[in-house]
């Protein structure tokens, strides 16, 4: 794969729709443990919710499939990952707006990305939030050369199991000091499928 | 899971018809959202409230919804804080010309989705101020985390930054009472059962059957502590310690006091309660202005309560007085 | 058992203690009873209203002592109805020279202990007069057996003889006011957890995790029928359905309604029954003239709620939007 | 055993605090079954302000004991069993006022005190409540002459036993209807304390 397509792109969000879908009830679960158990839920009604939208649409651009995606997100996922996903995507269609989204953009796209979460949630990394799962990847794509499935899987698995073993300081998981320990971030896992399901399309894709 | 519900997926757009069912006199929905807003809105001249948050509080935040409170309230899925739009479509339901005031509980959540919608709305040049209440010294304060929840403490802010909107406060008089009321407020909880999220039904958080569980939060977020279950008398000592600790009061000092049921604890373990609360303070010397007693934010079906609170002078009081018309809160 | 108690036989007096401190300004306690009358209590020329029962079932009745409301409220021990030397304590009390009328829901406990009080008072010389209210209509209307339960249907009593006494009604006036209540209001319940009288330690029953009961009373007693558990539109339906059987009303007939939990039901859920409620009485071409959602009579911890139709003329419309100040009835 | 003597009648109140307190728990459960669930709870409350009240005074008459049972149960037991068993009492009290308790004046205080219970609770023989069980003792000792423990003990119990298969029209239990048949009625069964107490004072005073 040397572009992410329009098909792509929706291929993208319909394998990350199936893993949340999937792992509904483990990520509310998750969330129990250190949150308030609502971000499986949460996340299946909004990537449901992004399905719908997506195929009642004709796509020309990737860049409108994030922008839609980041708009559905945004209105109808709620807590605190429905901004920063929303932001996350939005910042995508931005980056992608305009241009074929090829390896450099795409990473450009996900840096930028990462940079809205941050501000947006005011979070840095290492706090136990998915912007663990995000920097990592950003810096995978940063260090490397074209689409390659496993650095992505990877760099992925390691933000998010990353996550586990460290105190959070934000997000509802910060009530929580020490007991957070040991426990995984719900959000990192979610963004995982997320970056999981892109490394799928892109092994399809290849 | 047991509940007199419908689909676990509507249970907000069930209950905010119920609600309107009930109050049609007081209250509307604004159309194709989860918001509620007074009849009446936008009042002229009135600088408009607006708070909500996750469903799940009732009757936070709808039932503090009338003249000399809130002017709406938005609705999220349960435990889950409402969606900028939603929150923007309340912001412009409300505004008057004088302004939007939110009034925000300090979680990730609720504070993003609120900024966001406020940013929104100024794109529209609505002005809009805001809160973010954060009454819960269970949790540390602190600029490196998200910092002290905000629980039912915020029933005193609609309150108080109700009436100064009311008696005709501008934008910025409400901003400085709502701050007054933050800084003065604090709140402590403890549960001794967990509840369920109709969509996820499963309890969120298990305790034995002697265990208590000091300091969780009122979506069911873990506590600070968990242990054995103790009685009436220890649970408010430990309670109003936390809170008086925080709160720094001095002899002769005015408060108003709130014991907050969370869902299931009967009104008679929130007066049994109080009266030894009252006990407390008395020791201590300071004065009761006024208590409440009952639930004002809950949390689903949970077993638990909290003791809240606010440190009063003569300006609070006053305001604390005023006419409120919600139908939770009616003086 | 969790509770949040002191000890368990000592439920009463620790919650009258806490009830009084949370509201010294509107109510007192008789001393050395367990007696909660309005502070001001005897009003000069005004009939005295008396109720109570059982405790366990707050805000009833202590919530509804008030003006426009009810002088006094005997709180017995747990879902026991207080005893004659109480209840004549209480008829002492707010009687001003117009007499005393007695609210007494139909149990058998009730009516014998507040007859012999009456019995008391009158060798006192003190005029008394009382209705029995039995609205549950869960329970068959037979003269040769108890007959039906009282629940929450007592509430408009309290609310509109109220009304009536406050507005310098006579003792006489009170009593056909009461009674027309009576004839006209109608309630049914269903419960799907049990509750713990702290006394006893244990569940008044068993429910399986599927099962619901319908028409349990609000004591723990067993109920009419045991089913699976229903969706909240089938509840309203079943309800509100045995209601109207019983109150024949008519198309365009006005009522209010009165959606009650009975101590752990998530007023999200009441919010969700009543609006089918609402559906169910607009279907007929009934009149909604108000409703009350929350909780008026309840049975400790018990999940559930209630039904209540009241029927309407210009007279209890007038009665029932008088002011009314009790801590748990403010209008 | 001749005459009853204060005594007597202080014994049989002891006893039957006793067996009220030791089965207080029975007692609630039976009532749990067809009641409220507090009868075992308000009997050994009540029970236990009796034996308080006794131990405080000096008697000269078994009139004056039944009358402080009569106005501690009145006083401290509520529901439907604190009037009844309070008006049985105070019956009791009457009947033995200024008399010898010999056994016709013994009779005729429980007939006394059964049509005080009858009256006051509108409730006749067969409903399913305790005047099942003084009914049966009443008439038992009507037909006989002399104390008699176990004519007293034996229908004392068939009058409880008979309350089992009967449907309760009166009380409580009348709202289950026909499923009240099958359970004993615990008013029955405190009352049947009473009498068996009763017995035994009448062994041990022979
Ligand atoms: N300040 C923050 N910055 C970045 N991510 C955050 C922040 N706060 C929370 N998160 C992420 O959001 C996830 C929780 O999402 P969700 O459960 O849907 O929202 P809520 O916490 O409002 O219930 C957390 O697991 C975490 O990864
Ligand atoms: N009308 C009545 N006449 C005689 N006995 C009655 C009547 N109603 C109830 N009882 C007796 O009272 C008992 C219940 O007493 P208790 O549980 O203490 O009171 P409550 O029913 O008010 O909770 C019943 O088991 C029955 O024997
Ligand atoms: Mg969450
Ligand atoms: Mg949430
Ligand atoms: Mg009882
Ligand atoms: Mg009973």
């Amino acid at each position: 794969m040397d572009n992410l397509q329009v098909e792509h792109a929706l291929d993208w969000m319909a394998k990350t729709n199936e893993k949340i879908q999937d792992n509904k009830e483990y990520l509310t679960t998750l969330d129990q443990a250190i949150g308030d158990g609502d971000h499986g839920i949460n996340m299946a009604r909004g990537f449901g919710e992004v399905m719908k939208k997506l195929n009642g649409e004709a796509y020309q651009h990737a860049a409108d499939v994030m922008k839609d995606a980041a708009m559905t997100l945004m209105s109808k996922v709620g807590g605190a990952a429905g901004p920063l996903y929303g932001t996350a995507f939005l910042k995508l269609s931005m980056t992608f707006k305009g241009t074929d989204v090829d390896y450099a953009t795409f990473s450009k796209g996900i840096e930028d990305a990462l940079n809205g979460v941050k501000q947006r949630g005011k979070a840095e990394i290492g706090e136990k939030t998915l912007v663990d799962v995000w920097s990592a990847v950003a810096n995978a794509l940063r260090e490397n050369e074209g689409f390659d499935s496993e650095v992505i899987l990877q760099s992925a698995k390691s933000g998010m199991e990353g996550s586990k073993d460290i105190k959070a300081t934000k997000g509802r998981a910060a009530y929580l000091g020490d007991r957070s320990i040991g426990h995984l971030d719900p959000g990192s896992v979610s963004s995982f499928y997320l970056f999981e399901s892109l490394a799928e399309v892109i092994n399809e894709g290849a | 899971m047991k509940k007199i519900i419908n689909d676990p997926n509507q249970v907000v757009q069930d209950m905010i018809k119920g609600l309107v069912a009930a109050y049609p006199n007081s209250v509307k929905q604004l159309q194709g959202t989860t918001v509620i807003a007074r009849k009446d809105a936008p009042v002229a001249n009135k600088v408009g409230l607006v708070s909500g948050g996750g469903s799940g509080h009732e009757p936070a935040h709808a039932g503090f919804v009338g003249k000399g409170l809130l002017d709406a309230a938005v609705a999220g899925e349960v435990f889950t804080s409402p969606t900028p739009d939603q929150v923007f479509e309340a912001i412009k339901a409300v505004d008057s010309g004088s302004g939007v005031f939110l009034i925000i509980k300090n979680y990730t959540g609720d504070v993003l989705n609120f900024e966001m919608a406020a940013e929104l709305a100024e794109a529209e040049g609505i002005k809009v101020e805001k809160v973010v209440v954060n009454d819960d010294v269970a949790v540390e304060d602190s600029s490196f985390t998200t910092g002290r929840r905000g629980i039912a403490g915020t029933i005193f802010v609609h309150k108080i930054a109700g009436a100064m909107a009311e008696k005709g406060g501008s934008l910025d008089e409400v901003k400085v009472i709502a701050e007054k009321v933050v800084a003065n407020v604090r709140s402590m909880g403890m549960a001794i059962s967990p509840c369920t999220v109709p969509a996820a039904g499963k309890p969120s958080f298990e305790l034995a059957a002697d265990e208590m569980e000091v300091g969780m939060g009122i979506h069911g977020e873990p506590g600070i502590e968990r242990t054995k279950i103790a009685s009436a008398d220890e649970i408010a000592v430990e309670l109003t310690g936390k809170v008086l600790e925080d709160l720094e009061l001095k002899r002769n000092d005015e408060i108003a006091v709130m014991v907050n049921g969370l869902g299931s604890t009967p009104e008679m373990e929130l007066f049994i309660l109080n009266g030894k609360v009252h006990d407390i303070l008395a020791e201590k010397g300071i004065n009761v202005y006024k208590t409440f007693v009952g639930e004002y934010m809950t949390s689903l079906e949970m077993a638990g309560c909290s003791v809240t609170l606010l440190k009063l002078d003569d300006e609070l009081k006053e305001l604390l007085d005023a006419e409120a018309l919600g139908s939770a809160f009616h003086s």
